[in-house]
């Protein structure tokens, strides 16, 4: 851990700064790894290690629980699921479909509208202040206490209605991915 | 005869059992492929995949080779389709070039697990043709080898289709008493698999001495380790769960598919050749015909295992009126049969074991056809299996108990 | 059903005088009686045999004799099917069917003249047990039957020539094609390739 | 002693849990699987290689080492041969948390734990990490360009998503308690509450450890691998150090499984009921041992499974997982979320929780043999007359 009590200082220096880049750059890699690959097994083992890099960036920042929960949540359970229906997939089939292509344009008409507020929020005060106070996501109420308390307060008390909406929202998709699997299931008998 | 030239009714009853018989699985070209998707409509991602699948025929649990082409979606057999013959050895143009009793041997081989059985009815086919009458004493041992067969069989039945469905230490236990049994074989006649352990009109050899004892002490012995193996399966919840209703066969599908031993018998029908035509000494023998009523894979299990137990209690009775005696009949040393034609049966562990010898007064078979019971059997797999799933045909791969020599011959 | 335990049915050879077995007509036996009423023209001929039954009927009608066999006689059970070559004999092959009635516990067995190269009716429709059974007559003999859903053949492989339980087909077996390796086993195949006196037909 | 720095030890620790499990794997637990197996099954075991058999590990080992490693024509190379390094990685780091005994003195002024590291968020991490195993699996029954090893990698997907979630929420249940996520606090908290997890928890235990086994693909839920069904299941085209290497993951897991039973439920290194003065002789046997007794007994539970049960359909397996198992863990919170503030900050509620869950259990453990009798009782009924009395050797 000693790594990253150096990183608490500042964000791009030291030895902790230069496993910042070296994972930022892995994870650019294989992010674009996982769109330039033919077989989509492959995508979705780049994308895999692009979860584990972020996680590991996560954990670079002492955010462990978030990093362990990205590992725990993206890693071991939603990749899974993406690998078992990419492996359902016919292989066959899946080489003659074309894969997405034509939607090119619209993607880079795309971009702009989320890249330009994701600039705009990364520019705000609050997030250039992290490198001044590595300590803003590690206080709840100006105490110091650690990642996981913190992310628990925040959760659990300060954005306690947001959180339920958000887990609504999931049981709704959930719930709808069983009807339409159900449907789908019925037709084969 | 084309159907064009039948008439109206029977024409009706051709699509109902073309009909039947389509949804049994029977029927269908082995090499058929992929299924084609529909034309004109490109295959998407997301379509329901049939995946072909060749169970064995090099396979854990095919029990030999038998292969079984399934189609399969994910795990769920739409069809299956066995394969068999991949053992076939010509038993039946063998038994056509040698001599009467130069054809026991020959029955050893088919049904492997259970020859004593085989030699049986192939030795009272010919003794019904020849007209023979078999001294009690030989009656008698005839019962006792047939019933400590049985229990080979079952027992190799029982350790088998444990171990396909995961129960690994049922196999162990149940293979210490076959063991023992294959002692008393051996002891008897020399050979502990291909017996060849009967002769027309009687037996080769008498008892060894202490034999009779020794068996009895093991008969006595015998329903505790049976209880011990009831107490592995037959009250195991996950035992059940992979057993109650799988592979159900109603009275009337087994009748139709021509079933026979326990199988129709853990159906409800209440048939047993050693109690429905006696032959030896059978008619003067106190013993139950299990029954069960599901028809399903545990009522098989269930029917199996009392068998067992009847067969302890048949033997107790055949020791004990075991007498001495003769063990040969009046058979003439070259056995030359009328110009006739015959056919005899008996209860096999696995059904009816029928032989059908027609002789044209040789002192060669002209033509000697076996029933094997296993064969027939298996023709219910693709109706018991379809909409099962792969671990379910395991199962009822066991609870057919083929064996492929006998399917195959 | 057979439910109760009966006395032994008439099976064996206790009934029939002894010291030899013989055959008798059976033309006035209840089954062929009630065969001759209900197929018209069916039944050729008729005999008992060590307390067995044996009816030869017309090859054309076997499908109706099985039918009528099964609904009208309670012989719901189709034991097996099987033929036999009798190579010089005028039809060359008996198919020969065995049925099994629960209620009369007894069998019947059916036989039908067959020529080579002529078509049998199949009878897998009125039994599905005797799907397989056809498949191995057709498979062994050569034997076809007309209406059978799926006359594969079963024992052997596919693209196999000749029917081995032919009397002219020979034990040795013949040469199927099937060499594996032809520099070690030569064609004709087998472990017996050496042997002077082995004949191989091709 | 400048050489004994905690670095220093800290690699060395670190060597050790990567060379000595796979010794421990290879050479005690398959040996004593197979031994034990042996044992029930009344059979010997391994009985000729070395005195007793006991290097029958290290010929196991030779063999597959030696032996011809063999891809498919058609498989994945590269996946073919990330998959069994996939299974074993994560197996292997997963034990740097795991605390096997408080601090021990090596010299004078060098005393340290015996564990690599411990992290704060120590069981998440656990979870975390051997999540990843599945991977392995998965994608070895993708690469191998085989149907049965393609059924049994999608088996083992389902499977092992399906049983995180139930065994997340059984050491969500605990965590109430332990108020850690560190697996050292955990240890140390039992010993201040003088009470071992496993007896408020027994649910929760339950809950774990069948989960557990579920995880680690062994009976009576090892589909993945069934053999009578799918040959091999993932690692059928799999030989030599790949095989090797899928094998030491699925025995590194379960030593995993058993490690955070322990250490959760049952005290970790403490002795049993170390609090109670007539038994304080316990203290004498070290606590590594303690901690290795009861793994070991663990890996025992595991080994008299696979010897004793039936395997699960795969059905069946589904909906015991998802309607039996995930319920039963989320009501299995609750309670304990109850108990614990009905009396917050003592002991003595989850006691009484530990009393009622206790009683619950040994209820439906009577309430099961009875039903079992009953079943039997109605079988032996209608079993043919006269089958259990022999008529004639009375």
């Amino acid at each position: 851990m000693g790594a990253a009590e150096a990183a608490g200082s500042a964000l791009l220096t030291g030895v902790a700064g230069w496993l910042f880049v070296g994972f930022a750059l892995l994870i650019l890699g294989t992010a674009i790894a996982v769109v330039w690959s033919k077989n989509p097994v492959h995508s979705a083992l780049f994308l895999l290690a692009s979860f584990l890099l972020v996680a590991c960036v996560f954990i670079l920042e002492e955010a462990e629980f978030v990093g362990a929960v990205q590992i725990l949540v993206y890693a071991g359970g939603i990749m899974v699921l993406f690998l078992f229906v990419i492996m359902l997939v016919h292989q066959r089939t899946a080489a003659g479909t074309p894969a997405f292509q034509h939607q090119w344009d619209i993607a880079l008409l795309l971009l702009p509208v989320f890249l330009i507020p994701f600039l705009y929020i990364l520019g705000t005060e609050k997030f250039t202040d992290i490198a001044r106070n590595p300590d803003a996501f590690r206080a709840v109420a100006g105490r110091v206490i650690g990642n996981t308390e913190a992310v628990s307060w925040l959760m659990f008390r300060d954005y306690l209605l947001p959180f339920e909406v958000a887990s609504v929202f999931l049981l709704v998709a959930m719930i709808g991915a069983v009807v339409l699997g159900k449907r789908s299931f019925e037709k084969v008998d | 005869m084309t159907d064009e030239k039948l008439s109206q009714a029977e024409r009706d009853e051709a699509a109902y059992f073309a009909e039947r018989a389509a949804a049994a699985g029977v029927g269908r070209p082995l090499s058929q492929g992929d299924t084609p998707p529909a034309p004109g409509e490109p295959p998407t991602l997301f379509d329901v995949q049939e995946m072909e699948l060749n169970f064995g025929p090099q396979h854990p649990s095919t029990h030999g080779v038998l292969r079984i082409v399934l189609k399969v979606d994910g795990e769920k057999i739409l069809e299956a389709i066995p394969d068999v013959g991949f053992l076939h050895r010509g038993t039946e143009k063998l038994f056509e070039t040698e001599t009467y009793p130069m054809g026991i041997p020959h029955t050893d081989r088919m049904d492997y697990v259970a020859a004593a059985t085989n030699n049986h009815a192939f030795c009272l086919t010919i003794e019904k043709l020849l007209d023979v009458e078999v001294p009690r004493r030989a009656q008698l041992v005839r019962v006792i080898l047939d019933e400590l067969q049985r229990l080979s069989s079952h027992l190799v039945w029982l350790g088998t289709s444990g171990i396909d469905l995961g129960a690994v230490t049922p196999f162990w236990y149940a293979f210490r008493e076959r063991e023992q049994i294959l002692d008393f074989f051996e002891e008897y006649c020399g050979a502990r698999l291909t017996l060849n352990c009967m002769r027309i009109g009687g037996l080769p050899f008498d008892l060894t001495t202490g034999w009779v004892e020794r068996l009895l002490e093991f008969v006595d012995d015998l329903p505790a380790r049976i209880d011990d193996y009831e107490q592995l399966l037959t009250d195991n919840r996950i035992w059940k769960r992979r057993t109650v209703g799988i592979g159900v066969l109603t009275a009337a599908e087994c009748v139709e598919y021509g079933l026979t031993g326990p199988l129709i018998r853990a159906s409800g029908i209440e048939w047993d050749l050693r109690r429905a035509q006696p032959y030896e000494c059978y008619d003067e023998l106190d013993f139950a015909v299990p029954t069960r009523q599901n028809g399903d894979t545990y009522d098989r299990y269930i029917v199996r295992v009392q068998e067992m137990r009847q067969s302890v209690r048949i033997l107790r009775q055949c020791l004990d009126r075991l007498e001495p005696g003769e063990i040969r009949g009046k058979v003439p040393r070259v056995i030359k049969p009328p110009a006739e034609e015959i056919y005899a049966s008996i209860e096999s562990p696995k059904g009816e074991l029928g032989f059908y010898c027609v002789s044209n007064g040789s002192n060669r078979p002209y033509r000697m056809h076996c029933r094997p019971p296993s064969f027939i059997n298996l023709q219910a797999l693709p109706k018991m299996a379809k909409g099962h799933l792969i671990s379910d045909l395991v199962a009822l791969i066991g609870t057919i108990d083929i064996v492929l020599g006998e399917v195959d011959r | 059903m057979a439910e109760e335990i009966t006395p032994p049915a008439a099976t064996g050879a206790k009934e029939v005088a002894k010291p030899k077995l013989v055959a008798t007509d059976a033309a006035s036996h209840p089954w062929v009686m009630s065969l001759s009423a209900g197929v018209p023209g069916a039944v050729v001929a008729s005999k008992t045999f060590a307390g067995q039954v044996t009816v030869t009927v017309a090859r054309e009608k076997i499908a109706d004799v099985a039918r009528h066999l099964k609904q009208a006689e309670d012989f719901a059970y189709c034991v097996d099917v099987t033929a036999v070559d009798w190579k010089e004999r005028a039809p060359r092959f008996d198919v020969v069917y065995h049925f099994y009635s629960f209620s009369k516990n007894d069998r019947i067995r059916v036989k039908c003249g067959a020529a080579d190269g002529e078509d049998v009716p199949s009878i897998a429709r009125v039994y599905l047990a005797a799907n397989w059974c056809e498949r191995e007559t057709f498979d062994m003999f050569g034997i076809r039957f007309s209406g059978h859903p799926d006359l594969r053949r079963i024992l052997t492989w596919e693209g196999f020539h000749g029917h081995p339980l032919r009397k002219d087909f020979p034990l040795e077996g013949i040469d199927t094609g099937a060499a594996i390796y032809p520099e070690e086993w030569p064609e004709g195949g087998g472990p017996g390739a050496s042997d002077p006196n082995r004949k191989v037909v091709s | 002693m400048k050489i004994l720095t905690p670095t220093f030890l800290t690699y060395v620790k670190v060597l050790l849990i990567v060379a000595v499990v796979p010794a421990i794997v290879g050479f005690v637990i398959v040996l004593a699987e197979r031994r034990i197996m042996g044992f029930m099954q009344v059979r010997l075991g391994p009985n000729r290689v070395g005195p007793k058999g006991t290097l029958q590990g290290l010929a196991d080992l030779l063999k597959l080492v030696t032996k011809e490693d063999v891809t498919p024509a058609r498989a994945e190379k590269f996946v073919h041969f990330l998959a069994p390094v996939l299974a074993v990685i994560p197996a292997l780091t997963a034990l740097a948390v795991i605390p096997m005994g408080p601090s021990i003195r090596l010299a004078r002024h060098v005393s340290t734990p015996l564990w690599v590291a411990d992290i704060n968020i120590g069981l998440l991490f656990l979870l975390a990490i051997t999540s990843i195993g599945v991977y392995g699996i998965i994608l070895g029954g993708w690469a191998s360009n085989n149907k049965y090893s393609m059924l049994g990698g999608l088996r083992s997907a389902a499977q092992l998503v399906s049983y995180e979630v139930p065994m997340g929420l059984s050491l969500v249940a605990v965590l109430l308690m332990t108020r850690s996520l560190s697996l050292v606090e955990i240890v140390m908290r039992q010993d201040r509450m003088q009470l071992w997890f496993v007896f408020p928890g027994l649910l929760s235990f339950f809950l774990y450890f069948v989960s557990g086994v579920a995880e680690t693909n062994r009976n009576p839920f090892d589909l993945p691998e069934a053999e009578s069904e799918l040959v091999s299941g993932f690692n059928t085209e799999y030989s030599g150090v790949k095989f090797a290497f899928f094998f030491l993951g699925e025995y590194a897991a379960m030593i995993i499984i058993s490690c955070v039973a322990v250490t959760v439920f049952f005290g970790g290194w403490l002795p049993p009921f170390g609090h109670v003065k007539a038994l304080s002789f316990l203290h004498i046997v070290p606590p590594f041992l303690w901690f290795l007794a009861k793994v070991g007994f663990f890996i025992f539970c595991y080994i008299w499974f696979r010897s004793t049960f039936p395997r699960y359909r795969f059905d069946q397996l589904m909906a015991l997982g998802w309607k039996w198992m995930i319920p039963l863990s989320l009501v299995n919170i609750v309670i304990v979320a109850l108990a614990i503030l009905w009396t917050p900050g003592r002991t003595d509620g989850l006691v009484r929780l530990g009393w009622l869950f206790g009683a619950l259990f040994l209820l439906m453990f009577f309430l099961a043999k009875l039903r079992q009798a009953l079943a039997r009782r109605d079988r032996l009924a209608s079993e043919p007359a006269g089958t259990r009395q022999s008529a004639l050797k009375a």
